[in-house]
């Protein structure tokens, strides 16, 4: 075990990703030489040079295209979006090569491929800097989309990524890469992809978030307890696709209240997904309405204006409160 | 000295002087050439005729005309409905089959959608065509020990999967090529540029082949791009551009041949502009009248590559007619087999769809494939596959 | 009054829109001289020449971003993407400059600019001509999305996307384009845009959906009444993105039960974010869980798939039946 | 004859010889040159130096003063948390300076974020700088009657927007034209290419004017691309590149210049190259230590724009210390203003978010913003501004 942060974690992933396996390559922009604008790749091109840690030129789609080509003739690329925001410079890529390889010929071609992008608000960044937008990627058939939320699920469902025949999108919440440590074990741990976990039990609500926003939901969680002895249950979705049905609609049948949080846009959300899938499948056990608290249908602001808007705490135990009050 | 845009206050007393005055001309090091050797006339350059022998000569001929007639064949079975919209290669036949034939097994060919030689050359059951154009995925799918990847339909996306193949091989050290088709409209797509970029960085052993039939659907060539040619396009990453007659064999063989013997010891991308013509409709639901003239295609059919080819061949005494004959009936025969597999082999299981997306399906997509199969059975679109009880109604 | 299909409607508006203002531009592959892959351009390069009706090189995100620089100079451009599956191309541009100029700019530019594309299944089309991704678009704030259902609501949709002065990302359901024919007024009509529609009254059930969908949506909805006596009361969106929730669940609170019919995949798609706000706002009259009957969450199958895999009339009265039996 | 792959049977005898052979080179039309009137080393090309009036050039000093003072007090602002990451133009402001005003007020200016000299001289308040790098929407608003385009941060879109406002300007026969910068580093992305085949096709008024500083982050500009210049590029569009010493502002203004009376006069667009470097960080959040040596550094800051053109100046008699004192006080105070107003101005309303998306906020989003006041308004972020009563709880 080692005490680090999610930045650290990710770094180890790669690194035991690159020794396991040399069929493994990182590329990205500046990756290499600079280990990265958020050193998440330090280290990396000294200790396995050039050939494996690549510095591309300024070029998604060159990236992600070029990432197909790789996987095709049975390498794991491993590359790096910048930030999210810039990877619709090459969405067409993941949306007509990236999710139908595998499908298109028929399971002869599939691409082990994944693609790291750190996404998310609250770290005063320029615009273009701070958007969420995991919903469209899940909503592509064929990806896998990954989010973690601490060090050693981060580290954990990277090598687990790397190690998935099909492609990854993972997603990773900027806002956490230095904002907490982690126990994070020695030898290398996977987590499996598709699975949500129940980070906190409890009877009377179900939080669902992801991500970044997992830190204000466990303190409205430890606030609702603490305040209103109110009994909070967590999940951490860990991936929005595939999304874990059966551990949201069991909580939920359990306490049958949920309240769904996340930054990015609320229509047609990450949120909307999971209160069709509660209405499907528990609907009878629903005791009042659920609230989204996420991002507007808006563009995210400006940093002078982000922390007021971001989901808080305050935001998130004011509609449980809402919610339990039913 | 106040804000504002004193600049702009005055009329700008442009410095005509600048206009006339000599600058240093940079000279440009990748060169640019033109290649042809069996001109549109039958004339052959002796000292570039690459002089290939009976077997290859006539294999690479029968290709082009295997080719020509499975068009032929496509158009028909579209009109009578037996597959869906069809996009022929007529005119085409020399640039794509006289460059496929260079590449070796362990190379990758990456094609677009007018290559049907390319396929038929490399591997691929003839049927695997008609089951693309009839709307089957089984179309997509390479057969085992052929690694070319299959029908690309989005304009230029597959250069980046061929740079990224050849980025590939040489982080590997393996000494192969890729060879990627395009079209003369796939130029201006951001895709093509970048896939050149990086192929120029890297020195990619990656021929770029630019089937330039001067139509992106109704958009003549001279509209798609101010450059003179498409080949110069090279020079805008590093490396050279060659331009060659792609209605004759003989000079796409040889163009292309250079290009990958180069990019295989490390020298580099190529791009090659062969010059060509689309002789046919863009596909079967496209009417040229609307756009071309009559005029400018019979120009054109002049310059077929079958019958300037065939008749090199017979110049060369490797090809007599009695062969011709042969080979025709050779190839019709085929052909006519493959319909019938195609034909035969038309169970598409709708289910198949949930099949392949991932290596393990998830909970929730095995939810879905039970909620598709129920409604399938129930409308009697496949036969009951297990007994319902056992499954669960979402 | 004139009899007309989809096509000749939406020929009809951007005749009237090039007629009425002269800022208005069309763009886009092969539109001019070839009057547009399904020829809904027909004519019109003939009558206000190349400056007005223009043919493009094969460059989508030109197409965008060039809309974008002539929008802010002042015109009002209408592009064409000759099918939506290849609007990725050109995403970035959406995400990134169509849909945030007016906010970034804070009202300063504004982009009266349409993009019109093609979507969906059922016209025996090769890969990449059948998807519908409009939630791709309904995520993205700063757009508005809209999605004509017959030759008259596509004409008076369009002709008021045109002249509105926010981006619009006219969906057409090419299914319908040929499909049936309407009255269409001979002057000049608009619709609002977000406005949904009850196109058909009733008390038992309601059914949402849009596009290319309605028509087995109304041939389920005569069946159900003419076999099972049932009331249905049938939406038609119109729009995606605004979402008429007061219509939605307006008609739900009446109804208390509904199904949700849309071609896209299913997860974070509109059927979802339906979910959602009938959960929000009326929960309370919720009879019956609600049911999607949408594409899945796989790749649109090539065409000798597609019948089986297209949301029929069957499956639709099959969930409703379901849905009112709970 | 077998169906199979007979070709690659037997290892292909490869045609040595058409490796030899001599082809016809094609020559291409558009040219590639090199411009420099004032040499780094102080020299002066008396022949092609435009003489500017002492107005003017004194303008231009200051403007570039300006332009490297802001970049100073920016940096020093970030390090005290006053705004947020900076992009410094240090070393660039010769290049984007002797550029923009060579624009006339009806032209557009189409900047990315490397030119703080282009907003002021274009007239944006010197604040709207630092209202951008600060968090605030508002750093993006052109004031009335100044049209160009705010900060662009995804590399290279802004490219297609000054194609579109070109493109615009000539359907409306509109004697106007656009400039438009970039970076090295943008070259490589797909945008950056289409704008310039766009514009090529249409023979658009617009020059694209790249500001080649050597390195896009940490990758430098050799393996950014493997073509030699990038002015060259221009090659693949048809039309002509000119390659400058974007150092030497009297360069960077006739070259400008030029282009532009060529765009206006319908000749179409060009393709600028300024030689230039990044004397400072890619941000402040960047660490160039770790790619970039000090002793490249150091020779490049010998080729400083702004010492050169004010001993240029002094020689010229045009400056002399005092007004060289006056200026740069001038300069310093104008910038402490627009601190002042910066710091003085920033109620940033969370709700803003709301108000400028769409011309009519719809139901849904109005029911949102509601949402986000009352949020607000508890949360003690905003002033009660409404009574609460009329307003429903979501
Ligand atoms: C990205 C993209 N945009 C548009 C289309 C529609 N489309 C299909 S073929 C074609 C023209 C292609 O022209 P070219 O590259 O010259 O190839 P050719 O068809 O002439 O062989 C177009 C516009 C597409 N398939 N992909
Ligand atoms: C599409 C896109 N990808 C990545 C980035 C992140 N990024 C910001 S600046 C930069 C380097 C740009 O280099 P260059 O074009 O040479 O401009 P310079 O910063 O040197 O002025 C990168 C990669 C971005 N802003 N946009
Ligand atoms: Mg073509
Ligand atoms: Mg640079």
């Amino acid at each position: 075990m080692a005490l680090m942060n999610m930045v650290s974690a990710l770094n180890l992933a790669l690194n035991e990703a690159l020794a396991e396996d040399d069929r493994v390559v990182l590329l990205g922009e500046d990756i290499g030489q600079d280990e990265g604008v958020f050193r998440v790749t330090a280290g990396l091109m000294d200790k396995y040079g050039q050939d494996r840690v690549i510095d591309t030129p300024l070029a998604e789609a060159a990236i992600i295209g070029g990432s197909v080509g790789m996987a095709l003739y049975g390498l794991k690329p491993v590359s790096e979006m910048q930030f999210s925001g810039f990877a619709y410079q090459g969405f067409h890529q993941v949306e007509q090569h990236v999710s139908r390889f595998r499908n298109r010929t028929r399971g002869r071609f599939n691409l082990p491929m994944v693609i790291r992008m750190p996404y998310g608000g609250g770290i005063r960044a320029i615009e273009h800097h701070s958007e969420s937008r995991e919903a469209y990627y899940a909503h592509t058939p064929g990806l896998h989309v990954v989010i973690p939320s601490g060090p050693r699920n981060a580290r954990a469902l990277l090598l687990a990524s790397i190690r998935d025949p099909d492609p990854v999108i993972f997603y990773e919440p900027k806002a956490l890469y230095r904002a907490f440590k982690e126990q994070v074990p020695d030898e290398p741990e996977t987590m499996p992809i598709g699975v949500a976990q129940v980070v906190r039990e409890g009877t009377d609500l179900t939080i669902i978030s992801y991500g970044a926003m997992m830190r204000p939901v466990l303190e409205a969680a430890d606030e609702l307890a603490d305040t209103d002895g109110v009994s909070v249950e967590v999940v951490d979705l860990l991936s929005v696709s595939p999304l874990d049905t059966e551990t949201i609609t069991g909580s939920v049948a359990k306490t049958g209240r949920a309240v769904i949080v996340h930054e990015a846009p609320r229509r047609c959300g990450i949120g909307a997904e999971v209160i069709a899938r509660i209405v499907e499948k528990s609907l009878v056990y629903l005791e009042a309405p659920i609230r989204r608290i996420t991002g507007f249908d808006v563009q995210f602001p400006f940093f002078a204006r982000e922390r007021a808007y971001l989901p808080s705490m305050e935001r998130i135990t004011h509609a449980a409160r809402d919610v339990l009050a039913f | 000295m106040s804000v504002g845009l004193p600049w702009q206050a005055k009329p700008l007393d442009r410095i005509g002087r600048a206009f006339a005055v000599p600058r240093k001309a940079i000279k440009i090091k990748p060169k640019v050439e033109w290649l042809s050797i069996l001109a549109g006339d039958g004339k052959v350059d002796e000292s570039l005729d690459p002089k290939l022998d009976a077997d290859r000569s006539i294999y690479l001929y029968r290709l082009m005309l295997m080719a020509r007639r499975l068009d032929e064949r496509c158009i028909i079975l579209q009109r009578q409905g037996r597959i869906g919209t069809y996009g022929p290669c007529r005119g085409q036949e020399a640039a794509h089959c006289a460059s496929t034939i260079v590449m070796d097994r362990e190379d990758w060919v990456v094609p677009t959608y007018r290559e049907p030689g390319s396929f038929y050359h490399r591997g691929w059951p003839l049927e695997t065509v008609l089951q693309f154009w009839g709307g089957f995925e089984e179309g997509c799918r390479p057969p085992e020990g052929v690694h070319d990847t299959p029908i690309a339909v989005p304009i230029a996306t597959q250069a980046l999967h061929a740079m990224g193949l050849a980025w590939a091989m040489k982080l590997r050290g393996d000494r192969h090529a890729v060879l990627c088709y395009c079209g003369d409209g796939s130029t201006s797509e951001g895709d093509f540029h970048e896939a050149l970029n990086f192929a120029g960085v890297y020195r990619l052993p990656v021929v770029f082949f630019v089937q330039n039939n001067q139509w992106a659907i109704s958009l003549p060539r001279a509209k798609q791009t101010a450059s003179e040619t498409i080949a110069q396009k090279a020079l805008a990453y590093g490396f050279d551009g060659l331009q060659l007659d792609g209605n004759d064999p003989l000079a796409v063989y040889v163009g292309t041949t250079e290009a990958v013997e180069r990019a295989k010891s490390g020298g580099g991308p190529t791009l090659i502009e062969a010059v060509t013509y689309r002789m046919s409709v863009h596909t079967t639901a496209d009417d040229p009248t609307k756009y071309r003239s009559k005029e400018e295609v019979e120009t054109w059919e002049k310059l077929d590559p079958i019958p300037r080819y065939q008749k090199y061949l017979l110049g060369r005494g490797i090809l007599d007619p009695k062969r011709i004959e042969e080979i025709e009936a050779d190839v019709l025969a085929e052909l006519a087999a493959a319909v019938v597999r195609y034909e035969e082999n038309q169970n598409a299981d709708p289910l198949d769809c949930f099949k392949y997306l991932y290596a393990e399906p998830s909970a929730e997509l095995e939810q879905q494939r039970k909620e598709f199969q129920t409604a399938l059975e129930r409308e009697g679109m496949i036969e009951k596959q297990e007994p319902r009880m056992a499954q669960q109604r979402s």
